[in-house]
């Protein structure tokens, strides 16, 4: 009698979800379009003038990243919800909050990670400095994973939970806002020629943070949900 | 059927359609070629230098004819997609579908010419001009138009779906024209397709509408060949491409 | 309310020759307020098949729920040889399947993949082959490449069933398994059905239409009055 | 036999939608919430210069009024085609374009207003002189039913489909940009003392092409949608 | 694949005697270029029942889409009273109630007022009265105020069904009505459809499930090889 490996499962998981947001290769290219499509309509609504460009660059790059996130945050358990796949999930013999990271990590695969790779270039389109690229990236690779986990424990909570309330909004909304403030203070403030550890320790021990509870919080709060 | 020709409606079915498009797009493709030849060397060599700009004004003759493909190709995408919805003609989505490819290359190579023509004359390759951000833009309705393609597995309702995104977006097309009038940018304003009175020398005119006429041939040829392949895939299971298949493996 | 209860000598044997049970032990379950069942019991041992029954919103998908641990009873609970299954649900799910109203596959993946999905999450049979197991429920070739979604009630079903075959699970948990299924696909899940229950497995079922399970001890529960 | 009557159906439909909304609140209030943080991210992650504040202030405002709407969007059709709804909807003896128009005007009910009556607080906030406030509200009321129209487009064409929200983005930004750009120009012209009528103009015909046209191309797209 | 087709001459009658018919003309439909079914024929006056049959995959909910102009057929047209339903769509859907594998009832709204909504979209019965309607329909009475996600399923598709009742449609187009139901149930819907058939009007349905329906005149249509 062979047994549940929970690396299968984890692995599984991952690819599952990266294979319905990529069904066919071309979809791939999608997020990037999509993060290239937002950034440009800044400089359309503002006047393009490039020193302006440069100093709104980062605030510009992590809205596009917020949005990012909160497009695809929706849909994050809504569609297992509703074809009773998130029911199984439930019903595999591995600890569920391991899985709900699986899934979290296919979020930020899907909706963080390309905009760390075309970060470079947007900011080049903003006429960003080189000296702020490496905090622009730095601040994405530990702000965006943020997203993802915090999200994660709303979308959880408001999944089967209709009229729940104004809760999710209330409860990541605010959330996010300390990693914004944070890390687009960190570009302008390395554009500027000033140090920037403290922004980027507080942003990774949130990510510490976030990594260790959020897991768990939205494991507990699916359980919750689908009562 | 009274509103097609005869003719046009014998082409639509899909195995005419086939026969037709092999031949032509093989002589389209060899015009093109020739065209090309002939535009590459009078822009390139054989024409004078423009007296403001020198020999960075020679990249107009690839730069102009691009642009231009690239609103004339999603108008074409537009119309045969809308042709194809309103009749349900295999023939005319598939030809659709066949251009959008080619006409987001020609907006693409239109964008990079225009980039590497723009830092020696505006001193960078970026602004966010009204004309080019509405290139740019032109661009993503290609790129919507495929990927909305991609994204629906029943070809007939794809076929169908990206039409009415073609016609909606063709409003986009009209902005990109106009946007030289409507903003006051740095991009240049019509000067060849003002119809009274060219204000280009002949000299520059004739291998430049060489070049466009070798572009156009080139649309032709590829596209032609793309929708072949589109239509020998959906007609698979048909007698015809049985036969067709057929009396290739015999040989 | 309780039809058939069994005694507690009969525990005393389950226990003794090691083979599994199940049972649950004064269910109780209020939604707003409001009872919709009360005091209820039963245990199944292995080979057994347990069939609920009960009028439409007499309460046969919420006990199904409760038995699968994803709703908690407002009163009583669910044992695995003996021991309450909210003490130690790892081991409970590695011997669970649940087919539920909704299907639990994802209309975005085929068939294969589907099935695929489902052994690597939970712990497989070991000769399990997704192509074979489709097989073996009679959905055509051609649907093997067909994006799920694509599917007709009765194909997806039969894939939502498809799990059974690929998961090495001795409790089957199966919430109107015959819905839209033809009268072939009817035959075959009962076979398998009654297969399962030979091999020494457990099924919980409801459905509102007569069932053959020739050979098998079918035991029955009646919600609601 | 009493007949049906588009009026009846017409109000039924609007308010139903509204009705949904309002025992989803917390849904309601995402966009809205995030129209307030994409808003105020800038003035808290930008260094708060009152003058950059003012330039940028049309831009960021309208940017922020497009993406909210492309959030609130995704859940346009998509609950009503999972439950079957959409169908009836279609197979009523009544037009389908008035009966889409009911939905997208439920959704500006739901999105678009309330950035009207939060655009003059948040042009406070970013230090917009009272002269560009009237010139504010009048380019979002006529151009935010217009990105309620054009977007029912883009969600018509993309409701049964997976990875719905970065596709539907990538089909109807581009189609917004027009909105945007001649909005955020009056606003910012009207800042500087110039006339907008030439801009307002254009946004009062282009909401009339799109009054017109739209839901006829969402109504044919519902069809082909659910074929 | 015909297995039950009207001649010429009663088609006739229909149009004399000034009550409508409903006929299938010459359909074929292919999905990615696959023909699911070709040359499909048939036709329904009124007084009569078609029961559509045929196995899992063969195309009944397809042929029912295409029945409601819902889905385009390849080749072929719908006729209702003589007519391609696509040249007076509205007219025709003043004529007709459908319920599909997806009730068409919102999760969030009590039976009530889904059942409300249902009669203000369309062409509502004069006497009908949602309240009287979901009692007709056997629901208890505490669910008037639950929502219709918290519904069991059985519950839901007598909201669902709860739609022809509310409507004055000539024309009901049914997709395995008697899904989740139990026997009493499906009793009803029984009931429902021979009264409908009684008072002269239409139905077409699908079903896995033998029905009883007395003093009907029922014909088969038969999908699939
Ligand atoms: C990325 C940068 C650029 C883009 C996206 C771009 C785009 C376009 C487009 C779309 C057209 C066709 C307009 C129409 O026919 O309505 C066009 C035409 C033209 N472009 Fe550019 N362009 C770029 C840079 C440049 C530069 C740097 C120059 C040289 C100063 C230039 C010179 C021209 C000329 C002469 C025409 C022909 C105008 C006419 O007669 O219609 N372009 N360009
Ligand atoms: N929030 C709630 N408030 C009141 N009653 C509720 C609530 N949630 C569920 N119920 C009731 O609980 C019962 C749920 O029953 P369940 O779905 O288990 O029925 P079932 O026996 O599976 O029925 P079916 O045969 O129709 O599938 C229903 O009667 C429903 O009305
Ligand atoms: N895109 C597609 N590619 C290939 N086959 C398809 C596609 N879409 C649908 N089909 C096939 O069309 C048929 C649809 O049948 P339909 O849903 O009408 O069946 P049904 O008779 O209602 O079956 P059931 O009894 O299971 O409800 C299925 O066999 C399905 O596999
Ligand atoms: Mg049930
Ligand atoms: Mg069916």
């Amino acid at each position: 009698m062979s047994e549940a490996s929970l690396g299968t499962a984890f692995i599984s998981l991952l690819r599952r979800d990266l294979m319905l947001a990529y069904r066919h290769r071309a979809q791939m290219l999608n997020p990037l379009l999509f993060f290239v499509i937002v950034v440009s309509l800044f400089p359309l609504g503002l006047d393009p003038d490039p020193d302006l460009l440069r100093t709104i660059a980062p605030g510009v790059i992590w809205v596009a990243a917020l949005l990012a996130a909160m497009l695809s945050l929706d849909s994050m358990f809504r569609s297992d919800f509703d074809d009773g796949s998130l029911e199984q999930l439930l019903l595999t013999p591995h600890p569920l909050p391991l899985l709900v990271l699986a899934k979290i990590v296919a979020h930020w695969l899907i909706s963080g990670l390309p905009l760390l790779v075309l970060a470079p270039v947007l900011g080049m389109l903003l006429n960003l400095g080189s000296e702020s690229l490496f905090p622009l990236l730095a601040t994405l690779a530990l702000g965006t994973p943020v997203l993802s986990l915090i999200g994660s424990i709303g979308v959880a909570l408001t999944v089967g939970l209709r009229g729940g309330g104004v809760l999710l909004s209330l409860l990541i909304l605010p959330l996010f806002i300390p990693v914004l403030i944070f890390a687009a203070n960190a570009v302008g403030n390395a554009g500027a020629g000033m140090d920037i550890t403290g922004q980027l320790a507080f942003l990774g021990s949130l990510l510490a943070l976030a990594f260790a509870l959020a897991p768990l919080a939205t494991a507990a709060a699916l359980r919750i949900s689908l009562n | 059927m009274s509103i097609i020709p005869n003719w046009l409606y014998q082409l639509s079915s899909p195995k005419n359609f086939y026969r037709f498009a092999g031949i032509a797009s093989n002589w389209c493709g060899w015009i093109a070629l020739f065209l090309l030849v002939v535009g590459l060397y009078y822009g390139l060599v054989n024409s004078p230098p423009d007296y403001q700009q020198g020999d960075s004004a020679r990249i107009m003759y690839i730069h102009v004819p691009a642009a231009w493909m690239s609103m004339f190709v999603y108008m074409v995408m537009a119309g045969s997609a809308a042709v194809g919805m309103i009749w349900r003609i295999k023939a005319s989505s598939a030809f659709a579908n066949a251009s959008a490819p080619v006409g987001a290359m020609f907006t693409a190579l239109a964008l990079a010419t225009g980039m590497l023509w723009g830092k020696p004359m505006w001193g960078t390759y970026w602004v966010w001009d009204a004309r080019l951000t509405s290139e740019l833009i032109l661009l993503f309705l290609y790129l919507g138009y495929m990927a909305l393609q991609s994204a629906i597995d029943d070809r007939d309702t794809a076929a169908r779906a990206t039409a009415i995104l073609a016609l909606v977006g063709m409003v986009n097309i009209t902005i990109i024209h106009y946007s030289v009038e409507w903003w006051n940018t740095l991009h240049q304003g019509a000067t060849v397709t003002k119809l009274d009175k060219p204000s280009i020398h002949l000299s520059m005119l004739i291998p430049l509408l060489v070049m466009a006429m070798a572009f156009k041939f080139y649309y032709l040829s590829n596209a032609l060949r793309r929708a072949r392949c589109e239509l020998l895939e959906r007609e698979r299971d048909k007698l015809w491409v049985r036969e067709l298949v057929g009396e290739n493996n015999s040989e | 309310m309780i039809m058939s209860d069994t005694p507690k000598p009969a525990e005393m044997n389950h226990s003794s020759n090691g083979s599994p049970w199940i049972e649950g032990v004064g269910l109780a379950l209020s939604r707003n307020d409001r009872y919709i069942f009360t005091d209820l019991n039963f245990s199944l041992a292995a080979g057994q098949i347990l069939q609920v029954e009960g009028h439409n919103g007499s309460g046969k998908t919420t006990m199904l729920r409760i038995l699968c641990g994803l709703t908690l009873p407002s009163e009583g609970e669910i044992r695995w040889c003996g021991e309450d299954i909210r003490k130690n649900l790892a081991e409970y799910y590695a011997q669970l399947a649940y087919v539920g109203h909704a299907p639990g596959i994802k209309g975005e993946l085929t068939p294969l993949e589907n099935l695929e999905l489902a052994r690597s999450m939970s712990r497989p049979r070991k000769e399990a082959d997704a192509e074979q197991v489709l097989e073996r429920l009679q959905l055509p070739a051609y649907c093997d490449d067909v994006l799920c979604h694509n599917l007709s009630a009765g194909q997806r079903r039969r894939v939502a069933l498809g799990r059974l075959l690929m998961l090495d699970a001795r409790l089957w948990v199966l919430d109107e398994p015959f819905t839209a299924l033809d009268p072939g696909g009817r035959k075959l899940v009962e076979e398998l059905l009654s297969g399962h229950a030979q091999e020494g497995g457990m099924a919980v079922l409801t459905t509102h239409h007569v069932v053959n399970l020739e050979g098998c001890i079918v035991r029955g529960l009646q919600l609601g009055t």
